[in-house]
């Protein structure tokens, strides 16, 4: 008999073509953090479907050691349940014959938010209409209220702001002390480093190693079998002509090119929105001059053609970006279809040439261009988005918290691209939750609050402590 | 009846039909004739009448008799969508004294007066004269209509009975026309490559559908017992060729007159609360007769023994009433009860 | 490669559920044949395809619509407001059939437009949207014809068109020939074309096609219009068979527009599928009532092996995905 | 979200409707509705109102069930084929039309939930055998109930289909109370998540697709009992008119968000339409053509409504 809370060992396990698992093991103690760490693909989240019993492993034993709870890195609230019947689900207050007490619900669940710490969140509100780092908060809170001894969270951090990350850390250093297992994963490497008693790496769906002290570069190496060199790339010095200008609400936005422009500030002050609206995607239609012309932009088609064109990458690229089971040469293509065709028809060889050459240009790998985009790996699906607006020749480029979830390895590519294109003359409008890429990539940032520009600051900044000071004055928690 | 004298006072009685579908020629002229006599005299000047159609939805049909109950009508006139699915609503209006007679589809509540053909009858002679012309051999198929409803069950009995007797006739195929000619027709041609020599074909409804499906395919025609569609007797005649030997049995659509005729005489009191029977007018290919039995300018999906004729006539309309619901000119109504 | 790599890769690839929907339909023909003397001859299957085309209409229309996640219940009436329109002003005169054409297609174009900018511009649900628009038609159709009293009703289909489906061209009759040009239309529209890859793409994800640039409440638009304009295709290629509109014309296409789409191996969700399968859906379905009619299964019976095949078919390959 | 505000879409639509109808009545006849108008309303929306709520719970599940046609018919044909005699086999006959359209319900939600078959072409292929079946029971219509048991459910004279008509609600409202009350809207509001944190997501399919038959099969004793004998197709009207009245009630096609009572307003205001255009004295051929747009603009107003609020 050993001693692990969770122990799984020799599982593989297939989703369709796809080999997820192989002969992959994992084991945690109780009374320890205990990191997952591996590239996107790796299979961290299958691993912790199949601990959970969501997924059936083809083959090889799993254990578990106690009340288990799980935080699944798709988020799985209810989007039409309120935050208290999502908190309450399956342990709801009840009255005499068993049955629901539905006034009961709110007080109850305002009762737990506040045990967690969690003053400002209304149990009423739908979740539907919560900020993804709220709804994160709340999904936190269902699984650490359910007193577990084994806790597993599959990348909790990812959607979370600093200081939601130090109480979330709390409670998992709490829950240590009183003898759970607390089992993680993220790709960021810092909390990892912070955070983690133990660290197994998983590559390619097998166990690699479980160590006690690992540096991040032995980690990636370990995790993608690459050494990086230093994290960020050098930016070249941005040009002067002007390459967007455009006023959305309360915020100016003046881009040049050759310039990166971060967008800072906490999750949820209206960045999304500015994306959006500069992508013709938003509630506003504002006026905006691209490359020196005034255009009206009321819908995305009119940003892909306006003057020198923008591009807009979205966070989530299985929701916004990618068309999953559609070949890759479909979702190069897609946004400059009439660009290859005569009278309505697409003209497959010039088609198939553009795709190619993007596909060399970015090194995406995929057997062929026919394979559906939703078979190749997380980077790679990256980079295919990234390729259709390469396609499209847009000048501006309006990337949103685009490394959200990507791993170490898949980023450094990222970073270097983002930098060669600005380089090129392109210019780069840029957020990320993680505020550390806009100290380091940008040339300039704007720190939002609130909807509008609370400070500007020139960049590289270096310190992300200073733009989450600029964040930060006259808040409070959450 | 108690109701009648004040009624009578302020002039008119009112009488309404409510019918189930408006789903082909037939029924359209079945209200075209009971819109024409309402507009003829006695009915015009003792009867105000009103026409609904629920659309084959019983629910409707029970709201919309309700509601009729609530006007305080004196008669209602049914074609119904349920044999049964009126029984409670017919109950109340019989509660309340208010005359109910149903025709053609009927309704089964014993409180209400029926006029109607006998249905079985209808289905037996068919299938007799195809019997008779094939001498008792031969493969026969079945068209039937509508399934689920009073109508088609009687004659399917009806006609089952008289093919069982007789051992030398093989059914060799039954499926339902739903009274429609396209469908019927629809039907028949899916049927015909996978049927042998077929000698005779016993149709509920739809009949010239199923001969245009036979002469599409090639087939000879064979004999036919079929319904009153202008189309079928047009092959009768031969107008339209080629000749089909055939008997058209027809549900008459003026059966709406005579229904409104009996709540009218029950009313007043001019006739006992008992049901009608009428005969069925019937032709053959020997006896159809163009411009009294079969008209080549109008279409194949009007109904062409929209009135009855001879010395023993129950009711005689021209064609306007029931090709444009206008009525007869310069006539009074007279409706014989038997 | 091997044959059976080959073989393999087809299986698992996006045809999978065409080849499929094939050997459904080669199934039950091959089983009718062999149970029934007469159901495999050429007369035979001549009938069962000219039936089959009626289907093939509107399953094209009802495919167009699912494969954007959309459906078009308006289509009985949408059939039968066409035949009546055709047939109102044609008058059986065959000088005036190009101008009744054009009016019955019309007809079916304009209540897909509106259908489509119900469902695209004013966000009303496609089931609500089009089955409200069927009662629409059906109010007018019942009404402006009185119940088809009107004597303009009751003409006939002017010879040129009644030739459509008694007339032959090398055997064929000229209706198959119409079903193939449609056939064609629709997969070149489809496969050949920017304006099918943005449908593909509205079907798996609206969002992100919206995203990279895709007229999105367009392609849906289009896409309706289609639907209504080969419901009534099928509405005039009726009354060419029957010669007469009659009330109830549509009633039966509408559950079998949908059926034959899916038999026909498109996704119900969206995204997937090919005309091709829906010919053979359609195939399917016919070939399936002829020979449970030609069995002489009682009605009953019919209703209830026809419900288990359909399940039975969609065992083989209409699931959704099976992931976890 | 209360079950008040839920429904709110229903009530006002059955608001504007029952105006309309006091309207249209009182010029056309002089006078207000009487009981016998409000008892014969009652009786005749009794079938829907019971179909409706089943079709909600379906709906909620993200699901829609267009076997309640068979299921219904199937229901009929039971009760009417067996009850030639007393009110005690009468009775017994509804309890097994009931259990019938529970076992039919259930079998949709198997093939659904672990036949991973979406649920509009389930519900079309079973609706194809269950309409066979009723037809097998019950081939010609016909049957006759007992007096005494319609005196029961659907007295002509004496309301007692208020009776039911508060135990269909009270039921609603203690389900909406149970733990499987709640997954139910877990379910419909997204299923993967739901599977996620350990809701019985097969079993709450197969319980809502149950519950629907057993609905269908009450639908059935009350139609049985308002039109006091049977008919195999009786069903088929059911299917266009409860997902009529589910979208009328304000119930998202999406799942997860409305409530039956809704739906049973919805039913209410579709069966009072029928009297709206019939006392307006509208040309009933053109009745489908009101309904129609009846449908449409109720939700369009419902989603104005929702686009102010947002
Ligand atoms: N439901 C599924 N269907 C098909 N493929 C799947 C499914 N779930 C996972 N996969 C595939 O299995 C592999 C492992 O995925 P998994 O989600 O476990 O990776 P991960 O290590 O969690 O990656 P990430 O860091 O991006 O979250 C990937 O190639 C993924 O595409
Ligand atoms: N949109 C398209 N749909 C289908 N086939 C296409 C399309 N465009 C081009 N084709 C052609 O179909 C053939 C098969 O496609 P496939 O993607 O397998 O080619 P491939 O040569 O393997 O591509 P790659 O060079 O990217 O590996 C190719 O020759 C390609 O030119
Ligand atoms: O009786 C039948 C009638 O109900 C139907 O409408 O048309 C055909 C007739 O035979
Ligand atoms: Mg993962
Ligand atoms: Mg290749």
């Amino acid at each position: 008999m050993d001693t692990y809370a969770v122990h799984a060992e020799g599982v593989d396990r297939s989703f369709g073509g796809v080999r997820a698992l192989r002969g992959a093991s994992f084991a945690a103690r109780p009374g320890e953090i205990h990191a997952l760490a591996g590239e996107n693909g790796a299979g961290k989240s299958t691993m912790i479907k199949v601990l959970c019993g969501l997924v059936k492993p083809d083959r090889g034993t799993v254990r578990v050691t106690g009340r288990l709870a799980t935080a699944f890195q798709e988020l799985s609230l209810l989007p039409d349940l309120t935050i208290a019947e999502n908190l309450l689900l399956h342990d709801p207050p009840r009255g005499r014959l068993g049955l629901v007490v539905r006034r009961r619900l709110v007080p109850v669940a305002k009762e737990v938010l506040h045990e967690h710490g969690i003053d400002d969140l209304d149990p009423r509100t739908v979740t539907r209409d919560l900020s993804v780092a709220h709804r994160q908060v709340v999904e936190l809170v269902r699984v650490l209220a359910t007193r577990p001894e084994v806790l597993i969270l599959d990348e909790p951090t990812a959607a979370l702001q600093e200081q939601q990350v130090a109480w979330l850390a709390e409670h998992m250093r709490r829950l240590r002390a009183e003898g759970c297992c607390v089992v993680f994963t993220s790709h960021r490497w810092r909390e990892i480093e912070a955070l983690a008693d133990r660290v197994t790496v998983f590559r390619n769906g097998t166990h690699v190693t479980t160590r006690e002290r690992l540096t991040e570069s032995e980690a990636v190496t370990l995790m993608s079998g690459r050494t990086l060199d230093a994290t960020y790339p050098p930016l070249a010095p941005p040009g002067d002509t002007v390459a967007l200008e455009a006023r959305v609400g309360d915020v100016e936005v003046k881009l040049h090119r050759g310039e990166i422009l971060g967008i800072g500030g906490l999750a949820g002050q209206g960045q999304r929105e500015l994306f959006l609206t500069l992508f013709g995607a938003g509630r506003q239609k504002p006026a905006v001059t691209v490359g020196g012309t005034a255009r009206t932009i009321r819908k995305p088609k009119d940003a892909i053609r306006a003057g020198i064109g923008i591009a807009y990458v979205p966070e989530d690229r299985k929701a916004e970006g990618l068309l999953l089971p559609m070949s890759v040469r479909d979702n190069l293509a897609l946004a400059t279809l009439e660009r290859r065709s005569v009278a309505g028809f697409v003209r497959r060889a010039a088609e198939h040439r553009a795709v190619r050459d993007i596909v060399d240009r970015l090194a995406v790998r995929t057997a062929s261009t026919g394979h559906p985009v939703g078979t190749l790996s997380g980077g790679n699906q990256q980079k295919v988005l990234m390729g259709r607006w390469l396609l499209s020749g847009a000048e501006v480029l309006l990337l949103f918290d685009v490394t959200r979830g990507v791993d170490a390895a898949t980023k450094h590519d990222f970073y270097a691209l983002v930098a060669d294109l600005a380089a090129q003359g392109r210019a780069v409008l840029l957020y990320s939750s993680e505020t550390e890429e806009i100290a380091h990539l940008c040339h300039r940032v704007l720190v939002m609050r609130e909807g509008r520009v609370a400070a500007e600051l020139e960049g590289p900044v270096g310190d992300a402590e200073l733009i989450v000071a600029a964040a930060m004055r006259e808040r409070e928690h959450v | 009846s108690e109701k009648a004298t004040p009624q009578e006072s302020k002039g008119k009685l009112k009488i309404a039909l409510s019918n189930s579908f408006i789903g082909n020629g037939w029924r359209v002229e079945m209200e075209n004739v009971f819109k024409a006599a309402c507009a003829m005299p006695p009915y015009k000047d003792q009867v105000d009448c009103s026409v609904f159609n629920a659309g084959n939805d019983v629910a409707t049909q029970s709201r919309q008799i309700s509601n009729l109950i609530a006007q305080g009508v004196d008669g209602i006139v049914i074609n119904a969508a349920s044999t049964s699915g009126l029984n409670g609503v017919v109950q109340q209006a019989c509660d309340r004294k208010i005359v109910v007679v149903s025709f053609d589809n009927t309704v089964d509540n014993k409180c209400g007066l029926t006029v109607n053909t006998d249905q079985v009858k209808f289905g037996e002679q068919l299938a007799q004269f195809i019997v008779d012309q094939l001498k008792g051999q031969g493969n026969v198929v079945m068209v039937t209509g509508v399934a689920g409803t009073g109508a088609d069950n009687d004659r399917n009995a009806g006609a089952k009975k008289v093919f069982d007797a007789n051992p030398g006739i093989k059914v060799v195929a039954t499926y339902s026309g739903s009274w429609d000619s396209a469908t019927a027709q629809r039907q028949t041609a899916a049927q015909l490559p996978s049927l042998p020599k077929v000698d005779g074909v016993w149709v509920s409804g739809g009949t010239d559908g199923v001969i245009k499906a036979f002469l599409e395919a090639n087939r000879p025609v064979p004999v036919v017992g079929g319904e009153a569609e202008n189309g079928f007797r047009k092959y009768l005649a031969g107008v339209t060729p080629p000749k089909v030997n055939g008997m058209s049995i027809g549900q008459p659509p003026f059966l709406s007159v005579i229904s409104l005729e009996l709540a009218r005489a029950v009313i007043k009191g001019e006739h006992p609360k008992t049901s009608v029977t009428i005969p069925f007018p019937m032709v053959t290919s020997e006896t159809v007769k163009v411009g009294e039995t079969v008209f080549p300018d109008l279409p194949d999906s009007f109904f062409a023994d929209f009135t009855d004729s001879g010395p023993n006539a129950t009711v005689v309309l021209c064609q306007e009433a029931a090709t444009d619901g206008t009525p007869c000119p310069g006539k009074t109504l007279a409706v014989k009860l038997g | 490669m091997t044959t059976l790599d080959t073989a393999k890769r087809v299986l698992a690839g996006p045809h999978r559920r065409v080849l499929y929907a094939f050997a459904a339909a080669a199934t039950i023909l091959v089983a009718g044949a062999v149970i029934h003397p007469g159901f495999g001859s050429w007369t035979s299957l001549r009938t069962m395809l000219v039936l089959a085309s009626f289907i093939g209409f509107v399953g094209a229309g009802q495919m167009l619509v699912v494969l954007v996640g959309g459906i078009d219940l308006s289509m009985p009436w949408v059939l039968n407001g066409a035949a009546i329109v055709l047939t109102t002003s044609s008058l059986g005169q065959s000088g005036r059939l190009p101008l009744a054409v054009a009016l019955a297609l019309g007809v079916g174009a304009a209540v897909g437009l509106a259908n489509g900018l119900g469902v695209a511009w004013l966000g009303v649900p496609a089931v609500v949207m089009t089955l409200g628009m069927n009662g629409v038609l059906q109010g007018l159709s019942l009404g402006l014809s009185k119940g088809l009293t009107c004597g303009s009703c009751a003409s006939y289909a002017p010879e040129p068109l009644r030739r459509l489906v008694v007339g032959r061209l090398f055997g064929v009759p000229s209706e198959l020939l119409l079903w193939a040009g449609v056939a064609l239309f629709v997969t070149v529209l489809l496969t050949l074309t920017t304006f099918g890859r943005r449908v593909y793409a509205v079907g798996n994800n609206p969002r992100a096609a919206f995203l990279a640039g895709v007229g999105v409440r367009g392609v849906t638009v289009v896409l309706y219009m289609l639907s209504g304009v080969f419901a009534a295709l099928a509405g005039i290629t009726l009354v060419a068979y029957g010669g007469q509109p009659s009330l109830g014309l549509g009633d039966p296409y509408l559950f079998e527009s949908i059926a034959a789409v899916v038999v026909g191996g498109v996704s119900i969700l969206g995204g997937r599928g090919h005309y091709v399968g829906v010919v053979a859906g359609s195939v399917t379905l016919v070939a399936i009532v002829t020979l449970l009619q030609a069995e002489r299964v009682p009605e009953y019976g019919r209703n209830v092996i026809y419900g288990l095949v359909i399940l039975a078919i969609l065992f083989t390959y209409g699931r959704e995905r099976a992931d976890d | 979200m209360s079950e008040l505000r839920a429904a709110t879409l229903g009530y006002a639509v059955l608001a504007a409707t029952a105006i309309a109808y006091l309207v249209v009545y009182t010029t056309s006849l002089g006078h207000l509705p009487t009981p016998f108008d409000y008892l014969s309303l009652l009786n005749t929306s009794l079938p829907l109102v019971f179909v409706a709520i089943g079709q909600s719970l379906v709906v909620l599940t993200g699901g829609i069930d267009l076997s309640v046609g068979g299921m219904v018919g199937l229901g009929v044909a039971i009760v009417a084929a067996g009850s030639t005699s007393g009110a005690a086999v009468t009775a017994g006959w509804m309890l097994a039309a009931v259990g019938a359209g529970a076992a039919c319900g259930a079998v949709n939600g198997l093939i659904v939930a672990k036949g991973r078959i979406a649920p509009i072409l389930t519900t079309l292929a079973t609706l194809s055998v269950y309409s066979g079946l009723a037809l097998k029971v019950l081939p010609v219509p016909g049957g006759e109930i007992s007096p005494a048991v319609r005196s029961v459910l659907t007295d002509p004279d004496v309301p007692t289909g208020l009776i039911w008509l508060g135990v269909a609600v009270a039921g609603w409202l203690v389900l909406r109370r149970t733990r499987f009350g709640m997954r139910v809207y877990a379910v419909g509001s997204d299923e993967t998540a739901a599977r996620a944190v350990g809701v019985p997501t097969v079993w709450v399919k197969v319980g809502v697709y149950a519950l629907s038959g057993v609905c269908s099969g009450l639908a059935a004793v009350f139609y049985v009992s308002t039109t006091t004998s049977g008919d195999p197709n009786a069903g088929d009207s059911f299917i266009l008119t409860s997902i009529a009245a589910v979208v009328v009630g304000g119930i998202a096609f999406a799942g997860g968000r409305g409530s039956a009572l809704g739906a049973v307003a919805g039913a209410f205001a579709l069966t009072l339409v029928i009297d709206v255009l019939f006392f307006a004295g509208i040309d009933p051929l053109y009745q489908s053509l009101f309904q129609g747009l009846f449908l449409v603009v109720a939700v369009l107003l419902g989603s104005l409504v929702r686009w102010r609020r947002a």
